[in-house]
């Protein structure tokens, strides 16, 4: 029987690591999408903020967020289980504390990942390292504590399986709470209401991105049961993996059928975005729902996603990648889809659970980029825009030969 | 000598290269340009957003002859050119005042 | 020993999946394979393509495909096993229904990958996608059901572990069918009988793909030996991966020197599909074959593929991406060399299976391409092909800014 | 009991199999970053080795790499465990032979990565891949015998967890003699000691190379413990993998802030190498370090990498992509680091592993560059190098659109 | 006629095009051009080697037009390229001996 | 004045540039543009078909001058860029009518 304890012990931890492993990857699943959707002068710096901010996360959730957001009490992680307590709760400690720190640092990254593609192509580079420090050292960590911390959110039945809301919609908040403060990219809005379309420069590297997150989100909601040893919770897992995949496939049908509609051709990038919107739409309860209305779930999320980025830019909301679309509007959409598919959920949990975690990233985020704003800036100037972030903060040209 | 500049639909290239061999044409230098004319562009929607694409890929042939060759020239690029849509280019011809081969020295029209 | 069980369940359920996230990381591998291998005025599109089918397989497969190939009477999977279900089989019943799903779907959408590939730079996107519908949801499906569903070849004695013949060769006769039926591209074959070579846009996105296929294989190989948990099975699943590994070697490094002795340099692209004709030749039977017989194996084909690219190029069979000597040629390669490894194969089984599968669908194939082509229109006009694809379908150039 | 060893037999040779996928990834991985560092007249070349180098590597540690390395006398892989000799084992046997293989040939595959950067554009394709059959076949499994075949170095008490010296050192050490014996790019250097900066040609490519590479490095490091099928096991597992992505993140840091010091802006080359130094610097002891020490011994990677550069670079070695700062001098410091950590390791056995491997793989190397660089060459002339190798050697260029 | 070439910063692409056709000159050809002159490129460090970019990114635009437009078009061309800063640009005016339509064989003024 | 322009081979640039400005040219505008001349190209096989790369990669230089500087412009070039190859390039020169520095609105050499 120990031995068993042993084995299963092991065989979770390894679920755990494989499955963060998966979520890591995601990050250039998004450094892939970002660098495609913006224009090459400012693309060797996108790549640089998504190498940057990853390590950023890596460390501050390291050294602060993590003890925020699991107790602990203090800074770091806690100790490793021991032998003798694993044998001794006979099975209720069932994974190693460090596999289960490597999977949740790598959803921080996640997080952060999402706001990067939202102010792209005229936010300075230091200015949003130092936002990264304080996003996933502190505004992530403190409302993620409030759900899967035990803290409040838990308590008032909000349910948010792998983070439509914890995650996403809250990468999306911090992200609109920037995009307010820096304004849209130099030309995008005409002084007569012109939205003025500036393409991606690279769609196979967006496309490339897509297909690594989507791979990746496996991962990310199939990690989040957090089990997986015993029939039921290997159900469990098997399940969330063909919604996950079915909601993604469903919203990027959706987004292409629609686009088609409304623009005329196949946007291949609202394509990719209805993929995404998918996945978001699902992560909040990928479990409880059969595989169609997970694919059904996905689809409103594609068509969501489409109706916003047009929606945003109408208001002059400028977001490169639609980063606040995807994450943030579907992060709703996905939130109150719970309620169709999970008992568990109430419609005041959910909405207790989705006011409290826009509201305060939004606040605490708008906060943040506003002292950065006063102290150092946060825009780029027009004539750095001109001449590209890569010149103006790198000094190196993404595809240096190209525009020889 | 003359310089002549055509500036043709991309996937014309090889004809005219061809036929501009066909009547003596030694040697051209060839870019890839952006043309706006009367042949207009297109309105394309890019994730919601209008957009013009009102200059459209074009080439440009450059070729020094000689004086005498330079209606043979013209005909030449002209027909080889010419599917008879708009948009199929023009063909522009300068003064040359003098051409030099690097490699030997030769002017003149013995250089071209 | 009930523990156990459960724990096995799960460990086989968890292979299941993961190998099952391997196989569907391919569809990038596709994508980028293709992507690198067209010329960038139909790169675009032929990611749209690559993107969509993916989706249209899982969608398909989930709604009708699954239930046509594994019976289960109808449409959709059929109910998850209960824990008590399980436990009753005595561990009869060792893995998820749903992670059976998830690596199944997945395959499907490989078939549908190698016909993007062969009718690219000229075949109208919506046509292709009708296609799709049709080849996920029922052709594949159907002959599908005659081995792994447990139908006529299964008692015919066809042997093909992972789909030499029943994915890979299926889906070159399908692409085969739509060749013929849609011609070459415009202006690769002179009237003279010159074949003209039109180069692929970008060599590090197809080394990319290949890679992302070979990494990808693992799962779709070592996946198909369907159980891990013991020893036996253990030993088997990693023997899979040694000999597929080695036959893709082999294939890669039989191709790249074919090359360079038949065209007087190192041609890269052959090197990367040498690969792939090694992985589709081991995929029929990388169990029973020692390493170096795998070896082998994958080097015929490696020599087999460069062949046959230059053949069909003489028959004026115009494929961009040489999918069909990859993935037709040496999927009948790997369905004959079982016989050399496998004591289980018989002539007459493998050729009972090569012709039902090759025969059936070629021609389900060229009758739903030819309905297509009459009521839709299969191929783009000259002045389409001229312009490129992406301005035509989809109106986003892949690089806008390159070409400007 | 049986059934238990049986299924801990089947989870360690599973877990060995992923982790060696993992690995084997990191193929395209070198790839892709070697692809972006190099000018794209070069690109599809440098592509060419890559795959090639590692069929080759896999070709040559089947046939006589793995016997020289762990014994088993003569040519080939040993025979495979049978159940009867695991079960008798009790458990001492504990994963396949196979699988075993697998995780170690993807090993040498790395450790020959590494030195195609390092002489990228310069060096002649088919010496450079003779070299490869020599190091795969030969150099690499001789030193590595001496440590984990059980030789003297593990007598000496010599500690390398996972081959900071073993691969990467070796791989470094090896590549410095080719580029001393090939000397510098045309052009690179001045007569008058000018460093001339020849600019890597895609940016996105060098960064996605990184990712897959740092995603990779779980199984490196990850797969290295060779065991998972208890708590302590697991627990290490777990340990490895965060301690592993802490040091990356130090490293990507450090490289970055100091690039910003020394050259004034965020040179984004840096941060990615800086990111590989961390993950090789924590590689030779991924293990006992805490998160805190790991992440500072890569963060003091990531500071010597971007030295290492500037130096080599001063002394007039030309080394394309940093692959010899990046894996030999951080080797180096990796080996040295253990002795911070770890209270196995002794100064004396670090210092002569140390100079066991570079001792020997060096003059090795140097013997087999020059014998190769006397009959066939090594050197493209610099006609060769001014129209590239794509050119000169594949017939294919990278991007044939984009220097129309 | 005459061929006017002026060389622009690239974000003054469409301003410059606007202004042309304000003044009635109905077709261009661009090209993307690298520039060296006053305005001195910069020194950047990449991996701690030194580089200069001294040539720095413009747009070649080309126009063919007729006598009578020339001061029209100089002046249309050095308005809107104009931020007052070094490295605004050029524009050289040349002769054109001949122009022809490709598609219909129209030759002189009318061709343009 | 004179507008130069030079064909020459691309890793050429550097040296030419250097040369240009020691004889006082301040300016110069570059291209990348592909050649067709003697240089012959070559046959390359790609996936075992054939296809000929007669277009080289060239960069082309265009300088306007002053007069004056015509002949020790053309040789700075011409020893420059002059590796002794087929294939080294070609000098053209046509007369430059007019130039105007957008900037401060000079005309005629000193804008140049
Ligand atoms: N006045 C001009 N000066 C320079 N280039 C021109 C001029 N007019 C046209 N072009 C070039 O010729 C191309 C074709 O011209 P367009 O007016 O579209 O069609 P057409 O030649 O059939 O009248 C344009 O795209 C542009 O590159
Ligand atoms: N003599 C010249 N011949 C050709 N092109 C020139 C010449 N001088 C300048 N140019 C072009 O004009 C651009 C702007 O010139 P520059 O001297 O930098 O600034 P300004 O026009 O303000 O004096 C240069 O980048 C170059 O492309
Ligand atoms: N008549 C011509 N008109 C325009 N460009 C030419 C002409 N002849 C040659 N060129 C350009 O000069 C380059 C070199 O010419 P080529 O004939 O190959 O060698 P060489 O200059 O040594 O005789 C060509 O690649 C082409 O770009």
């Amino acid at each position: 029987m120990e031995d068993l304890i042993q084995l299963s012990y092991a065989v979770d931890t390894f679920y755990f690591l494989v499955m963060g492993a998966l979520v890591m990857f995601m990050a250039p699943g998004f450094a892939m999408l970002e660098a495609g959707m913006v224009r090459s002068k400012n693309t060797s710096e996108i790549l640089t903020k998504n190498v940057a901010l990853f390590a950023i996360a890596c460390v501050m959730y390291l050294l602060v967020g993590y003890a925020i957001m699991y107790g602990g009490g203090g800074m770091l992680i806690g100790a490793e289980n021991t032998v003798d307590e694993v044998l001794a709760s006979g099975g209720d400690v069932y994974y190693s504390a460090r596999s289960d720190f490597f999977f949740q640092v790598v959803f921080v990254a996640t997080a952060m990942s999402i706001i990067s593609g939202a102010v792209a192509e005229r936010m300075k580079l230091w200015s949003f390292l130092l936002f990264a420090v304080v996003m996933t050292g502190f505004i992530y960590p403190t409302q993620g504590s409030w759900s899967w911390g035990g803290g409040f959110l838990s308590d008032a039945g909000f349910v948010d399986f792998a983070g439509s809301g914890i995650v996403h919609m809250c990468g999306a908040a911090a992200a609109l709470a920037g995009v307010l403060l820096l304004g849209p990219r130099q030309g995008k809005y005409g002084p007569n209401g012109e939205v003025n379309a500036i393409q991606g420069s690279n769609m196979p590297l967006a496309t490339l991105g897509m297909f690594i997150l989507w791979f990746g989100w496996f991962g990310f909601n199939g990690g989040s049961e957090l089990k997986l040893s015993n029939i039921d919770e290997a159900n469990a897992v098997a399940q969330v993996f063909v919604n996950t995949n079915m909601a993604a496939a469903g919203g990027l049908i959706a987004a292409l059928i629609l686009a088609r509609i409304l623009f005329g051709k196949a946007d291949l990038t609202m394509a990719l975005n209805g993929a995404l919107a998918g996945l978001v739409s699902i992560t909040a309860e990928p479990l409880s729902g059969t595989n169609v209305e997970s694919m059904l779930i996905g689809a409103v999320g594609g068509v969501i996603v489409v109706l916003s980025i047009v929606g945003l830019d109408k208001m002059r909301i400028d977001d490169p990648v639609g980063a606040i679309s995807v994450h943030g509007t579907c992060g709703i959409w996905g939130l109150m889809a719970v309620l169709i598919t999970s008992d568990d959920a109430t419609l005041s949990g959910q909405l207790t659970g989705l006011g409290a975690i826009l509201g305060f990233t939004f606040v605490a985020a708008l906060v943040v980029w506003f002292v950065i704003k006063m102290i150092f800036g946060i825009r780029l100037s027009d004539e750095d825009q001109q001449v590209g972030a890569d010149v103006a903060e790198i000094g190196i040209a993404a595809y240096p030969e190209f525009s020889k | 000598m003359k310089l002549i500049t055509a500036i043709i639909k991309p996937f014309k290239l090889d004809d005219v290269r061809e036929a501009l061999s066909e009547v003596g044409v030694q040697g051209m230098t060839v870019t890839e340009v952006k043309g706006f004319g009367r042949q207009k562009g297109h309105t394309e929607l890019y994730r919601g957003a209008e957009y013009v694409v009102d200059f459209l890929p074009k080439v440009k042939i450059e070729a020094a002859i000689d004086d005498a060759l330079q209606d043979q020239v013209i005909e030449a690029i002209s027909k080889s050119a010419n599917p008879g849509k708009v948009g199929d280019g023009k063909i522009f011809v300068t003064a040359l005042e003098e051409a030099v081969r690097i490699r030997t020295g030769e002017t003149g029209p013995g250089a071209v």
